[in-house]
């Protein structure tokens, strides 16, 4: 138009994307139902939490599978302030890489605590899990301080 | 430096579903690429470069998938490539694959290409309503059905030809123990009377919806020699081309696209054909609704323009005629979208070492993979042949 | 597919199969200039093409570029409401996101004075009767529900006028 | 390896959001460029590829119509890469390797401006296990800043002192987004974004495209006066899980350069595809670059990261030092995936 008006519209997609698992990650989210957490054994030896399908050097398969502990220790964090649709919380939280007892691959899940000067590496944390759990990552709700803090 | 020579040493596909509901999306790329592994008699060590091809990320809702497939397709550590040339991608992926062995600059490629459907929904990914636009996309069968109408036009090609292929296609997949639809009952009027979806093309003359994969192992013409030495044939190279022209132009023909062939044109004179139809043993084309299968005849030169559903109702592209097209059942019978051009590539590979099985042409020395993408606007092509080409 | 081993904990459960991951992304669709431009031609009920300055012909609803020339196209021309219809559908299939009643035909119509189809609805008609060369008019939601998009028109219909003769549409089938 | 050189770059003037424009209108003005500045007409491209992702767009096969910025008529051979420009640069090099191509056009373009890029780029993350956490690379980065930074591997005061750079160098290119004198001192007064990351720490959101085009032996040397020759060219990929990887050191990024031979011989000038402050501070370090290197003369990507197009441009302004007589041996450098995951680099010598 004379005036060169330039339009723009709102865009949605959206699906609820269903996802099979196989067998590996089936038995995660498995054990993340009954309340407990399982990684599996690498070619070398090291249990990878969670469970990979292929060794991430060698890309063998993987086939033994091992529980570990709900509680470990923050390897790193990063302090979301202002969180995203769809994260864990909606008031600000740590996202965090956490090793669990058992475990020499870290995972990522979020950390409830009041505010960033909660936070630290190293710190002992334990996952707190949800009432109803489906089979599902959100199974677990978040991961918070162990009682005593710093490990 | 010279162009090397290039041959195919391992295939391997997964059994095409609607819903592979025993696997991740890892777990489907990986079957595919462990077939072909043990086919080409190789490990995940041997690989130098992994050269991976889909279509849209919104069929899975994951973006750039390939980044999370690296562990599985065990590049970890090596070059890693994605290829997206929308339906064609599965030939274009082949034909990247191969010019890394063709460059000198790889000695042995996996090449993948995948589509897990039941992710998602066909139908929706191709549809989503586009803002400003009137809601009547109604995917790819809305979208080619005008071309089809156009092609019967043109050509006069009676109802019937749309049949024909269909039954011809899923009569061969019974022979293919990977395809997605065995349809053992189906018939002539099973196929005339199923439901007219976009009209005119009927249900049973449209390609279903898969999860699959399908995966090659290329290698220089050393692993090619060595493959033959041990009794494995290989399929060598004989030509590769890719051409695109736009979706929509004043004038444009859509039911015998320019692109389409020049692309054919291109991989003949690179293999030395000039009468295709008569050099040229089969023919593995994407045909993901019936009536395509006159429409390339013609596009491919193996027809003159508006002869080609000649050749269908003379039964020459039957596995029993002088030019079968789709043995393994083709398109119509497993559609992974993303994989399915490399299963028209790899087929015709198996074509060309006998390992075709059920559906093996006797004495198949020279076949064309054929795959095509967008709105009949993506080319991919190659030629492979029994006998190692002499430049 | 090789054998998975299992801590004993998860013997005789029944195990997680599939899982959901639902996804909504919300994006700003921007058009650009020469769809604007032609949208808000829409809006006052006008149907405005763009003429390539290399190769001449007109394109609608505009890019903004000449597909085989990769050039801008700026020449404004202004259409009828009027046009041939040179191949359509009959869509009979139900998707996920679907407004549609069914059936419904789509068609590729040739507006006249423009060199490429647009495609949109045919209704007024029986879907049997709809074909290859008919001639169809544009037919507008009411005027206060007019705006920027090609909903506007509601669909085109047939206007009763003698087929198209074949060669004045052949090239864009 | 037969000679091939990148001749020239073609780049929007990246901004925020270009909402005036749709893909094709932003692309063809870049290519027009880009040919211009290498002298030719489309009619004498052999080859034409092209890297951008759907999920930007919102719309699946986006690429497909974007193609008509380069008009591509007579049918032309080409392809496209899901990936950055950069790697569509890789295919095209491959491609001229085998001798079916003398000049090949690269082109990229991505908007970040129309959805929310971080929840957008979460749904690049393994579909089980984070992406239904919907972690962004924003945070994903601070979590790999702070890996670093408890390391030792590099300080806060270096992060802005990265940053300030950018802001500075980028004041010489007509096609940044962000520039300035910024003090390191002031930026790390700054409040935290996400914690260990500043805002400036972060890439802006940027929408923009480049067109980058090669040609080969005696057709570079006619139409450029000083060819940026690719003598080194390789790309390798991580594992995906974060867990399984240590952040604080780029391995990928070391294969690739070992591979490309960075090291015979040095570079004068470095242009790093680092969205992220600290992440520069990796990859410097991964490619071995001594403090005698021009590092990002352009500002890099904290100037402007038009995403899939970001890193085909430092391949094309390592290769513009080389063409202006600026350098003689230039690294070009593109990053792909979360916290560096996939790495590719490109060593260019002038003659």
């Amino acid at each position: 138009m004379a005036d060169g008006e330039l339009l723009t519209a709102e865009l949605i997609i959206e699906y609820p994307f269903s996802r099979t698992t196989g067998p590996v990650i089936g038995a995660f989210f498995t054990a993340l139902r009954e309340g407990f957490i399982v990684g599996i054994k690498a070619s070398d030896g090291r249990v990878l939490v969670p469970p990979f399908e292929y060794d991430p050097i060698t890309s063998e398969s993987l086939t033994e599978m091992v529980e570990v502990g709900d509680a470990g220790e923050v390897v790193t964090w990063a302090w979301v302030n202002d969180p995203l649709e769809g994260q864990p919380f909606d008031r600000p939280f740590a996202f965090a890489l956490i090793k669990l007892d058992g475990a020499d691959t870290p995972m990522l899940h979020a950390v409830d605590v009041a505010d960033e000067s909660a936070m630290s590496t190293g710190m002992r944390v334990q996952a707190r899990w949800r009432a109803e759990r489906e089979g599902h990552i959100n199974d677990i709700e978040c991961f918070a301080p162990v009682d005593g803090g710093a490990s | 430096m010279g162009k090397q020579r290039v041959a195919i040493v391992g295939i391997g596909q997964t059994h095409h579903t609607a819903v592979r509901g025993d696997v991740s999306i890892a777990g489907l790329v990986r079957e595919a690429a462990q077939r072909a592994l043990d086919d080409a008699q190789m490990s995940w060590a041997d690989i130098d470069a992994v050269v991976i091809g889909k279509a849209p990320d919104f069929f899975e809702g994951v973006m750039m998938p390939e980044l999370y497939l690296a562990d599985a397709l065990g590049a970890v550590g090596k070059p890693m490539f994605r290829v997206h040339t929308a339906g064609s991608v599965g030939g274009s992926t082949a034909i990247v694959a191969q010019d890394l062995v063709a460059a000198g600059i790889h000695e042995r490629v996996l090449t993948v290409a995948f589509e897990k459907q039941s992710e998602s929904e066909a139908m929706w990914a191709l549809s989503m309503k586009i803002p400003f636009q009137p809601p009547m996309h109604a995917g790819a069968g809305g979208y080619f059905a005008p071309h089809i109408r156009g092609y019967m036009q043109r050509s006069g090609a009676p109802d019937h030809i749309g049949i024909l292929v269909a039954l011809k296609d899923r009569q061969n997949a019974l022979k293919n123990p990977y395809a997605h639809l065995h349809e053992h009952d189906i018939t002539f009027d099973s196929v005339k009377d199923s439901m007219m979806l976009w009209d005119p093309i009927r249900y049973s003359e449209t390609c279903p919806s898969s999860d699959g994969a399908c995966a090659l192992v290329i290698t220089n013409e050393k692993g090619g020699d060595a493959a033959a030495a041990a009794g494995r044939p290989p399929a060598w190279v004989k030509g590769t081309a890719f051409r695109s022209e736009p979706t929509m132009f004043a004038g444009r023909d859509q039911v015998n696209p320019v692109g389409g062939t020049e692309c054919a044109r291109d991989v003949y004179a690179q293999a030395g054909i000039t009468d295709p139809r008569k050099q040229i043993d089969v023919v593995e084309m994407y045909v993901p609704f019936s009536w395509f299968e006159p429409m390339w005849l013609e596009n491919l030169l193996f027809a003159e323009e508006g002869q080609g559903w000649k050749m269908v109702e003379d039964g020459a592209t039957q596995m029993d005629g002088d030019l079968p097209v789709n043995c393994s059942g083709g398109v119509l019978s497993s559609n992974p979208i993303g994989a399915s051009g490399m299963l028209r590539f790899g087929e015709a590979a198996m074509q060309v070492r006998g390992q075709a099985g059920e559906h093996q042409i006797d004495g198949a020395r020279t076949a064309l993979g054929h795959a095509y993408g967008g709105g009949s606007q993506f080319f991919a092509m190659w030629i492979v042949g029994a006998d190692k080409p002499e430049s | 597919m090789s054998e998975i081993t299992l801590p004993a904990r998860l013997d005789d459960l029944e195990m997680v199969k599939s899982i959901r991951t639902p996804a909504r992304l919300e994006y700003d669709y921007m058009p650009g200039a020469a769809p604007s431009r032609f949208l808000q031609g829409v809006a006052q009920k006008r149907l405005l093409g763009q003429r390539c300055p290399v190769c001449r012909k007109v394109y609608v609803p505009a890019r903004g570029c000449c597909p085989t020339d990769g050039v801008p196209t700026e020449e404004e021309v202004e259409l009828p409401h009027v046009g041939t219809v040179t191949s359509f559908c009959v869509v009979n299939v139900q998707f996920y996101g679907q407004v549609m009643e069914l059936p419904y035909v789509s068609a590729l119509i040739l507006l006249d004075g423009s060199d490429i189809p647009l495609m949109h609805l045919i209704q007024e008609v029986d879907a049997r009767e709809v074909h290859m060369g008919q001639r169809v008019e544009a037919v507008w939601v009411p005027d206060d529900e007019i705006g920027p998009t090609l909903e506007s028109i509601k669909y085109f219909r047939p206007t009763g006028e003698p087929d198209a003769a074949w060669d004045t549409y052949k090239d864009n089938v | 390896m037969r000679d091939v050189a990148i001749i020239s770059l073609g780049q929007t003037d990246h901004a925020r959001e270009r909402n005036d424009v749709n893909d094709v209108e932003m692309l063809m003005p870049v290519l027009a460029d880009a040919m211009k500045a290498a002298n030719i007409t489309k009619d004498r491209v052999d080859f034409v590829c092209s890297g951008s992702s759907d999920y930007l767009a919102g719309q699946g096969f986006s690429f497909v119509t974007t193609l008509d910025a380069f008009g591509p008529w007579p049918p032309i051979s080409e392809s496209h890469v899901d990936m950055d420009g950069a790697w569509a640069l890789y295919e095209a090099w491959v491609k001229m390797q085998s001798g079916h191509a003398d000049i090949s056009l690269i082109y990229a373009y991505g908007r970040s401006s129309p959805g929310d890029i971080r929840r957008v780029m979460s749904r690049q993350l393994d579909p089980y296990y984070t992406a239904p956490l919907w972690a962004d690379p924003v945070s994903l980065a601070a979590l790999q800043a702070r890996a670093g930074l408890e390391a030792g591997s590099f300080t806060e005061e270096q992060m802005a002192e990265v940053v300030a750079a950018s802001r500075r160098n980028a004041k010489a290119n007509p096609h940044a987004q962000l520039s300035g004198d910024a003090e390191a001192k002031a930026l790390l007064d700054e409040d935290y974004f996400v914690s260990p990351l500043h805002k400036h720490d972060c890439p802006p959101i940027t929408d923009g495209a480049a067109c980058v085009i090669i040609a080969a032996g005696d057709v570079a040397r006619e139409l450029s006066d000083r060819p940026a020759w690719i003598r080194g060219f390789d790309h390798r990929i991580e594992p995906n899980a974060l867990g399984v990887r240590d952040l604080t050191t780029s391995v990928s990024t070391r294969q690739a350069a070992d591979k490309a031979q960075v090291a015979a011989g040095g570079v004068d000038v470095a242009e790093i595809h680092a969205p992220f402050s600290h992440q520069e501070l990796i990859l410097r370090d991964a490619l071995g670059l001594g403090d005698d290197v021009s590092i990002n003369p352009s500002g890099g990507a904290l100037a402007a990261n038009p995403i899939m197009a970001a890193g085909l441009i430092r391949l094309g302004e390592a290769a513009a030092r080389i063409g202006r007589g600026e350098a003689d041996r230039a690294l070009g450098h593109a990053t792909s995936g979360v916290c560096l995951q996939q790495n590719l680099v490109c060593v260019l010598e002038g003659e």
